[in-house]
C-alpha cells in the first residue's frame, strides 16, 4: 500500500510541476500574444475586477491576459524600476495621485491618446496629464457603525472630542495611500502649519496607524475602533455582500479628498497596442461597471453608475482640484509627520 | 581548499548573498539622518529587549506546565499543548493582533502593547524549546535534587537557572532577534514608538526608492546583532543527560499559563472564524482554486522543510570550525524586503521559478533562526564525540555518517518542520516573489485586502492544517531517513 | 623512546613551558599534577587538538608534531568517555577500527579478544547509553585500543567511577596494557593511579615539569 | 533489481502473455496521456463540454449525473488534471509493472467515469478496457516482467 500511495503521489506531483512549467511556457510558445497587466492583489485577485475584465478582454482580443501581482503601488513601481524590461509589463494598474510624480521621474511612459471622455466633473482635473488615465475614483472619509457613536462628528475639529479618544483607526501615510490621503486632507483643509498642529492634537485620539488600509479597516470591523478612514462606498460592501445595513460613511463640513486610481502603459511594453485596447476596455461601460461593482469605487465615465446604489453616494463635497505633488514635497510632509509621532509619549 | 572548507564558504556566501548582491548593485550612498536612525534604533531595542524578557518568563512558566505531561499516558495532552503553543507562530500576525486587541481592553499602545503582542506570539515557541532542553539536558540533575529533598525554589534558583543560564541567554537572544526585525506589529500597536529599523528600511525603499540607504540600514542592523551575539555566546550550553523523572519541575500553573495565553489569541480568532463561517458559500465557486492553493502551500512548506533539513545537516557536516560557528551564531538575515528584492532581480520570475525562489528566500531568512533555536546547542553537545572520533582518525564523512547523522536527523526534522510551518503561513515573501496567489496564506491576504476579513479567518484554518501536515511529514521523513541510512 | 621537545604555549594568563620530556615507549608514563596545572592542555596539544608551533615529538624517527591529529595514530580516552550513545558497545568499538581502515574480519577477531580481556561479553550488544559507568569505561578503553595506536592517551579515565570500581578498573587496565604492550600516557591527579600503574612519573605544576 | 526483472519470466512465465497485454495497454495510455498533455486538454474546458454533451444520454446512475453537473463541470480544470494524472499513473505503472494491482483498480475507476461521460462512439472501447483492467487486477500482472516481482515476491498479499 505504501508503494502504491507513493507511486501515485510521485506521478501526480510530477504532473503538477510539468503543468506549472507548461502553462507559463505555453503562453510564450503559443502564437497568441500575452498582455501582462501589473496590479495590486485586490485588483487582480479573485474577488477583484481583474478576472472579469480578463474574461471580457480575451473574448475579443485574440490574446491572453496575465496578471502579475504586487502588494501595493509603491512596490509595483520598485519592481518596474529594478526589473525593467525583463518584467514585460504592458499595463500598470493602481497608481494614485501621490505615486504619479515618482512614476514619471523613474520611468518613461507612453502617451495615451484618449478622445474626449465623458467623465464626471470631479474627475476632469485628473485628466490633465497625458500619460495616465484614471479608471476609478473614490471619496475618502470616516466610516462608522450606526448608533455606536453618541455624537456624529461633523467637522475635523469634532474628531478631537473625548468620546473618540483611542477609537479612530488610521493608516500610516508612509506605507499606505489612504494614510497619505488623510494627511493631505488635513493639510489642505487647514493649511500646513495649522494642519500639523491639529495632527499633534489628533494623535491622542487615534487608536493606531496601521501599515495598510486592510489592517485599519480590520480593526474597525473587529470593533477595536469606532471609526476607520475609508471610502464613502465602503458601507455599500457591507450592504450588498453581508446584508448589513449598519455601516455609514460620515460627511464632513470640510471638502473630502478624492483618490483616483490611474492606469498607464510603460514605454517598455511589448504588446503596446493590446495594452491600449485594455485601457479602452477599462474605460468602456462594461469595464467601468465591473470595476465599480468589484472594487467598490466610483466609475469615471458617466452612464454606468446612474440608477445604482453608488450614485447617491457621489453627492458629497470634494476637494475640487487634483494636485500631483512632486515626490520631494511628499517626502517633506512625511518627515514632518514623523516628527510629530516622535514627540508622542507612548 | 578541502571539501569542507568549500562547503563552509559556500554556505557563508549563500547567507551573505543579499548583502553582497545589493551592495554591488546599489552601493551604499548616503548616510541616513542620525537622529531618525537613533530614534528607530532605540524603539527597536527597547521593544525587542522587553519582548525577549517577557517571552522567556512566560515561556519558562509554560514549559514547566508542559513538563507535567511527561508520563506515557498523557502524551496526547502534551502534543495538544505543544500545538497550542506553536499556533501563534504560524497564523498571520494580524489575526493574533486582532484577537489580542479584542480580549485586552483597553489595550495599552506603545512599547507595552508591542511587548504584549510579541509575548503572545513567541512564548509558546520558547516553552516548547525550553521543555525540550530541560528534558534532554537536565534530567539527571532534577532526579538527584528530588531525591535529596530540595524544594522547588531551591532547585530552581541554585540548580536550574545556573545550569540553564547559557541556554536561556541564547533563547532570549533568539527572541530578541525575531522581535528586533518585526514590522507590522510595532507599526500597528506601537503608537509613537512604532518606527523600528525595519519600518525605516521599508520606508526608504517604498517612498524614496533609496536602495543604498536601505542596504546601509540593514547592514547596521546586522552588525549590531552580530556584535551582540558575540557577547552572549561566550561559554557553553548544558550537556546532554538521559530522560528522567520531572516531578520537581511539574507545575500545573504552567498549563494554566498556556491555556490563558492561548485564550488570548484564540478567542478573537474563533469569533472571527465563526462569523466568517456564515459566508463560506463564497468559497463554493472556488473549490478548485482552494485545492490548488492548498497543494501550493504544502509543496512550499515541504520544499522549505527539505531545504532546511539539508542545510542543517550541511552545517553539521561543516561544524567544528571556530570562525564558522561564530559566523552562524552572529549572523542575522537581512530584512525580508531586501532579501526578496535581491532575488527578484536575479534571473527570471516566471513559470516555476517562484517555486524555487520563494523556498530559497524563506530558507535564507529562517536558517539563522533555526540555528539559534537549538541547532548550534545540539552540535556543541556532540562536539566532544566529534573530537574523540577525529582523534581516532575517522574521516569527516565517517564522523558525519555514523555519529552525527543518526543522532541529529530527528532533531533536524523537527526544526525543518517548524520552518515548514513558517513557510505555510508566509505571505510577505511570496507576495513579492510570486505573480499570483500560490498558497492559502496569500489567498488569505488577498481576501483581507478587500473587506473580507472574516472569510480570511476561515480560510486561515487551512493554513493550520497545511502547516501541521508539513510538520508531521518533515518529522516522519527525518525518522525514515535516519532508519534508512543507519540500517 | 619518544621525546617531546619545545612544548610551549602561551594562553595569556597561563603559560606552558616544557623544553623536553620523555615518554616511555613501554609501560605507563604518568603525568601528574593538581587541577589547573596545565595537564589537560598538554594532553590536548599532544593530541593535536590545539596548535603548538615549534614543538617536536619524535617517536621512532617520525615527528608526530608535523602530522595532523588523525595521522598521529593515537588512542584516546577522555574524562567524559564520550561513547556514541546511539550505537551499541560493539559498534562503538568497531567504529574505531573502521576509522583506521582495519580489515573487518580482523577487527571482529580483535573485538572478541578485547571483549574477553575486558569482560565485556555480557553487554557488548547493548546500547551505549544504558551502560553503567564501569562498563562505559571499559568500552572506551577497548575503543581506544582497537585502532592499533602508537600510544594510548588516558585523561583521568577513572575519575568518573566510584571508589570501589576504581581499584578494580585500574587492575584491569594495567593488565590490558601489559598484554597488549601499548605504551601509555596517563594524565591524572590521583596518587593511587600512580601507585598502581606508573612506570614513570612526571609532575607538572603551573605549566612546568618539576 | 534488473536481474529480477527478467528472472520473473523463469518463475512466473505463465503470466508472460498477459504481461505483454499489460505493456501494450500501458503504451496506449501513455500515448493518449501525452497527446492530452501536449494539446489543450488542460487549458480549455474540453472535458466540461464533453460531460455536458453526453452525460444526459449516458447510463450513469442519477447521483453521478448530479455530482458531475454540480461538481465536475465547474471544476473542470481539476477534473482534467486528475484524469490526466490517472492516465499517466496507469501508463507508467503498466509499462514498468509496478504496483499494478491497485493501479488497475484506479484504471477501472477511470474507465467507468469515462464510460459515463463519453458518447456511444467510444463506449465499446471503454468497456473492453474495463474488462482488461479487471483481469490485470485479478491476475496481478506486474508479477511477470515487472518490478512487482522484485518488490513483493516475498510478501504476496491482496494488493500485490
Amino acid at each position: 500500500m505504501k508503494h502504491f500511495i507513493l507511486f501515485v503521489a510521485v506521478i501526480f506531483s510530477g504532473l503538477f510541476f510539468a503543468v506549472l512549467h507548461k502553462t507559463e511556457q505555453g503562453a510564450v510558445t503559443n502564437s497568441l500574444p500575452t498582455l501582462r497587466v501589473f496590479g495590486y492583489a485586490s485588483f487582480t485577485g479573485r474577488w477583484g475586477p481583474g478576472p472579469l475584465l480578463k474574461e471580457h478582454f480575451e473574448k475579443t482580443c485574440n490574446c491572453k491576459v496575465e496578471f502579475i501581482e504586487g502588494s501595493d503601488s509603491g512596490i509595483l513601481l520598485q519592481r518596474l524600476k529594478i526589473e525593467g524590461e525583463s518584467l514585460g509589463a504592458d499595463v500598470l494598474v493602481g497608481l494614485d495621485q501621490f505615486d504619479i510624480s515618482k512614476a514619471l521621474a523613474d520611468h518613461t511612459w507612453r502617451k495615451l491618446s484618449l478622445n474626449n471622455l465623458d467623465v464626471y466633473d470631479s474627475v476632469k482635473p485628473a485628466l490633465n496629464n497625458s500619460f495616465f488615465v484614471p479608471y476609478d475614483w473614490g471619496v475618502l472619509t470616516f466610516v462608522t457603525r450606526r448608533d455606536e457613536l453618541k455624537k456624529t462628528p461633523k467637522s475635523l475639529d469634532d474628531l478631537l472630542d473625548p468620546e473618540f479618544a483611542k477609537k479612530i483607526a488610521l493608516q500610516d501615510p508612509r506605507t499606505s495611500s489612504p494614510g497619505m490621503q488623510f494627511l493631505y486632507w488635513i493639510l489642505r483643509s487647514k493649511g500646513e502649519e495649522e494642519g500639523f498642529a491639529y495632527l499633534e492634537k489628533l494623535m491622542a485620539q487615534v487608536h493606531s496607524f496601521s501599515p495598510t488600509w486592510s489592517t485599519a479597516y480590520g480593526l474597525f470591523t473587529n470593533k477595536q475602533a469606532k471609526m476607520a478612514y475609508s471610502y464613502v462606498t465602503s458601507p455599500l460592501y457591507h450592504e450588498i455582500e453581508e446584508k448589513k445595513k449598519d455601516y455609514v460613511a460620515l460627511s464632513f463640513n470640510e471638502a473630502l479628498p478624492v483618490q483616483f486610481e490611474f492606469v498607464g502603459i510603460p514605454d517598455l511594453c511589448r504588446n503596446c497596442t493590446l495594452g491600449e485596447k485594455f485601457v479602452n476596455l477599462m474605460l468602456s461601460p462594461e469595464g467601468q461597471k465591473i470595476i465599480m461593482e468589484k472594487n467598490y469605487m466610483f466609475p469615471v465615465m458617466k452612464g454606468v453608475m446612474e440608477g445604482t446604489a453608488f450614485a447617491p453616494l457621489m453627492n458629497v463635497r470634494t476637494l475640487n482640484e487634483v494636485e500631483i505633488m512632486p515626490s520631494a514635497e511628499v517626502d517633506r510632509l512625511l518627515r514632518r509627520w514623523t516628527e510629530i509621532r516622535r514627540g508622542e509619549l507612548n | 581548499m578541502s571539501l569542507r572548507n568549500g562547503l563552509r564558504l559556500a554556505l557563508v556566501l549563500f547567507l551573505l548573498f543579499p548583502f553582497l548582491f545589493l551592495v554591488t548593485q546599489f552601493g551604499v550612498s548616503e548616510v541616513p539622518d542620525a537622529g531618525e536612525l537613533l530614534w528607530a534604533f532605540k524603539n527597536s531595542l527597547w521593544q525587542a529587549s522587553f519582548s525577549a524578557v517577557f517571552s522567556l518568563m512566560f515561556g519558562f512558566w509554560a514549559a514547566l506546565g508542559l513538563l507535567s505531561f511527561q508520563n506515557s499516558g498523557r502524551v496526547k495532552w502534551r502534543s495538544i499543548l505543544d500545538i497550542l503553543c506553536l499556533l501563534p507562530n504560524f497564523l498571520p500576525p494580524l489575526f493574533i493582533l486582532l484577537s489580542v486587541l479584542s480580549v485586552i481592553e483597553p489595550f495599552p499602545m506603545g512599547i507595552a502593547g508591542i511587548v504584549i503582542v510579541h509575548t503572545v506570539m513567541n512564548f509558546g515557541l520558547v516553552a516548547v524549546l525550553l521543555a525540550g532542553i530541560i528534558e534532554n539536558k537536565l534530567g539527571g540533575m532534577i532526579e538527584l535534587a528530588y531525591v535529596e529533598g530540595a524544594t522547588r525554589w531551591q532547585f530552581l534558583s541554585k540548580g536550574l537557572f545556573p545550569a540553564l543560564q547559557k541556554d536561556l541567554l541564547l533563547l532570549g537572544l533568539f527572541i530578541f532577534v525575531i522581535c528586533f526585525g518585526s514590522f507590522a506589529v510595532p507599526l500597528i500597536v506601537g503608537g509613537g514608538k512604532g518606527t523600528t529599523i525595519e519600518v525605516l528600511i521599508y520606508e526608504k525603499i517604498r517612498l524614496s526608492s533609496n536602495w543604498g540607504g536601505a542596504v546601509l540600514l540593514a547592514l547596521l542592523q546586522s552588525v549590531f546583532i552580530f556584535t551582540l551575539s558575540f557577547v552572549v555566546s561566550q561559554g557553553r550550553t548544558a550537556s546532554r543527560a538521559k530522560r528522567t523523572q520531572m516531578n520537581l519541575l511539574k507545575s500545573p500553573s504552567g498549563v494554566f499559563v498556556v491555556a490563558a495565553i492561548s485564550f488570548v489569541y484564540l478567542y478573537g480568532y474563533f469569533e472571527g472564524v465563526i462569523s466568517g463561517l456564515a459566508m463560506t458559500s463564497t468559497f463554493y465557486e472556488l473549490q478548485s482554486t482552494l485545492i490548488w492553493n492548498f497543494v501550493g502551500s504544502v509543496v512550499l512548506g515541504l520544499t522549505v522543510g527539505l531545504l532546511c533539513y539539508i542545510s542543517l545537516l550541511w552545517i553539521a557536516y561543516c561544524w567544528p570550525k571556530q570562525w564558522f560557528e561564530k559566523f552562524l551564531s552572529g549572523y542575522v538575515a537581512p530584512s525580508t524586503s531586501l532579501a526578496c528584492f535581491s532575488l527578484l532581480i536575479l534571473g527570471p520570475n516566471e513559470g516555476f521559478y517562484p517555486f524555487i525562489k520563494i523556498p530559497f528566500a524563506l530558507v535564507l531568512l529562517n536558517l539563522n533562526a533555526l540555528v539559534r533555536m537549538g541547532w548550534s546547542g545540539e552540535l556543541q553537545a556532540l562536539q566532544s564525540q566529534m573530537t574523540v572520533a577525529y582523534a581516532m582518525g575517522a574521516s569527516p564523512a565517517q564522523i558525519f555518517k555514523t555519529i552525527l547523522f543518526p543522532q541529529l536527523s530527528e532533531r533536524a526534522g523537527i526544526l525543518a518542520g517548524i520552518a515548514a510551518i513558517w513557510a505555510c503561513g508566509d505571505f510577505a515573501v511570496s507576495r513579492i516573489l510570486a505573480h499570483h496567489d500560490l498558497s492559502i496564506a496569500m489567498m488569505t491576504e488577498t481576501l483581507m485586502s478587500g473587506y473580507r476579513l472574516n472569510q480570511a479567518m476561515v480560510l486561515s484554518t487551512l493554513i493550520i492544517v497545511a502547516g501541521i501536515l508539513c510538520f508531521v511529514l518533515c518529522v516522519g521523513g527525518s525518522r525514515v531517513l535516519r532508519r534508512k541510512f543507519t540500517a | 623512546m619518544s621525546y617531546v621537545e619545545n612544548l610551549q604555549r602561551d594562553y595569556g594568563d597561563f603559560k606552558i613551558e616544557i623544553p623536553s620530556w620523555e615518554i616511555l615507549d613501554q609501560g605507563v608514563t604518568v603525568l601528574m599534577g593538581p587541577s589547573g596545572s596545565g595537564k589537560t592542555s598538554v594532553f590536548r596539544i599532544l593530541l593535536g587538538l590545539e596548535p603548538c608551533p615549534g614543538m617536536k615529538w619524535n617517536v621512532n624517527g617520525t615527528d608526530l608534531a608535523k602530522l595532523k591529529t588523525p595521522q598521529r595514530r593515537l588512542g584516546v580516552v577522555f574524562q567524559t568517555l564520550d561513547l556514541f550513545p546511539h550505537l551499541t558497545a560493539s559498534e562503538n568499538i568497531l567504529f574505531a577500527a573502521r576509522a583506521r581502515n582495519v580489515d573487518e574480519d580482523k577487527a571482529r577477531k580483535r573485538l572478541k579478544e578485547l571483549s574477553s580481556e575486558l569482560h565485556m561479553d555480557s553487554f557488548l550488544e547493548r546500547s551505549a547509553s544504558v551502560l553503567s559507568g564501569g562498563e562505559k569505561q571499559r568500552v572506551a578503553i577497548a575503543r581506544a585500543i582497537m585502532g592499533e595506536p602508537r600510544l594510548l592517551l588516558l585523561d583521568e579515565p577513572f575519575s568518573a567511577l566510584d571508589q570501589e570500581l576504581r581499584g578494580e578498573s585500574r587492575k584491569l587496565v594495567k593488565r590490558v596494557i601489559e598484554t597488549e604492550k601499548i605504551p601509555t600516557l596517563l594524565v591524572t591527579h590521583d596518587p593511587q593511579d600512580v601507585e598502581v600503574l606508573a612506570n614513570k612519573v612526571s609532575h607538572i605544576r603551573n605549566g612546568r615539569l618539576t | 533489481m534488473f536481474v529480477a526483472f527478467f528472472e520473473s519470466v523463469k518463475y512466473v512465465g505463465h503470466l508472460l502473455p498477459i504481461s505483454f497485454l499489460r505493456i501494450f495497454l500501458g503504451y496506449y495510455y501513455l500515448e493518449s496521456a501525452m497527446q492530452k498533455y501536449r494539446g489543450d486538454f488542460l487549458t480549455r474546458p474540453r472535458i466540461a463540454d464533453q460531460i455536458a454533451e453526453w452525460l444526459p444520454a449516458s447510463h450513469a446512475p442519477n447521483w453521478f449525473k448530479i455530482f458531475a453537473s454540480s461538481q465536475m463541470i465547474p471544476n473542470w480544470q481539476t477534473v482534467a488534471f486528475i484524469i490526466l494524472g490517472l492516465e499517466f499513473a496507469v501508463a507508467i505503472s503498466y509499462l514498468i509493472g509496478y504496483v499494478v494491482r491497485p493501479v488497475a483498480l484506479l484504471g477501472v475507476l477511470l474507465c467507468v467515469t469515462m464510460l459515463f461521460v463519453s458518447g456511444p462512439g467510444s463506449e465499446d472501447l471503454y468497456k473492453t478496457f474495463l474488462a482488461i483492467h479487471l483481469i490485470l487486477a485479478w491476475v496481478g500482472a506486474g508479477r511477470c516482467l515487472g518490478f512487482d516481482y522484485y518488490f513483493f515476491k516475498r510478501r504476496r498479499g491482496l494488493w500485490w
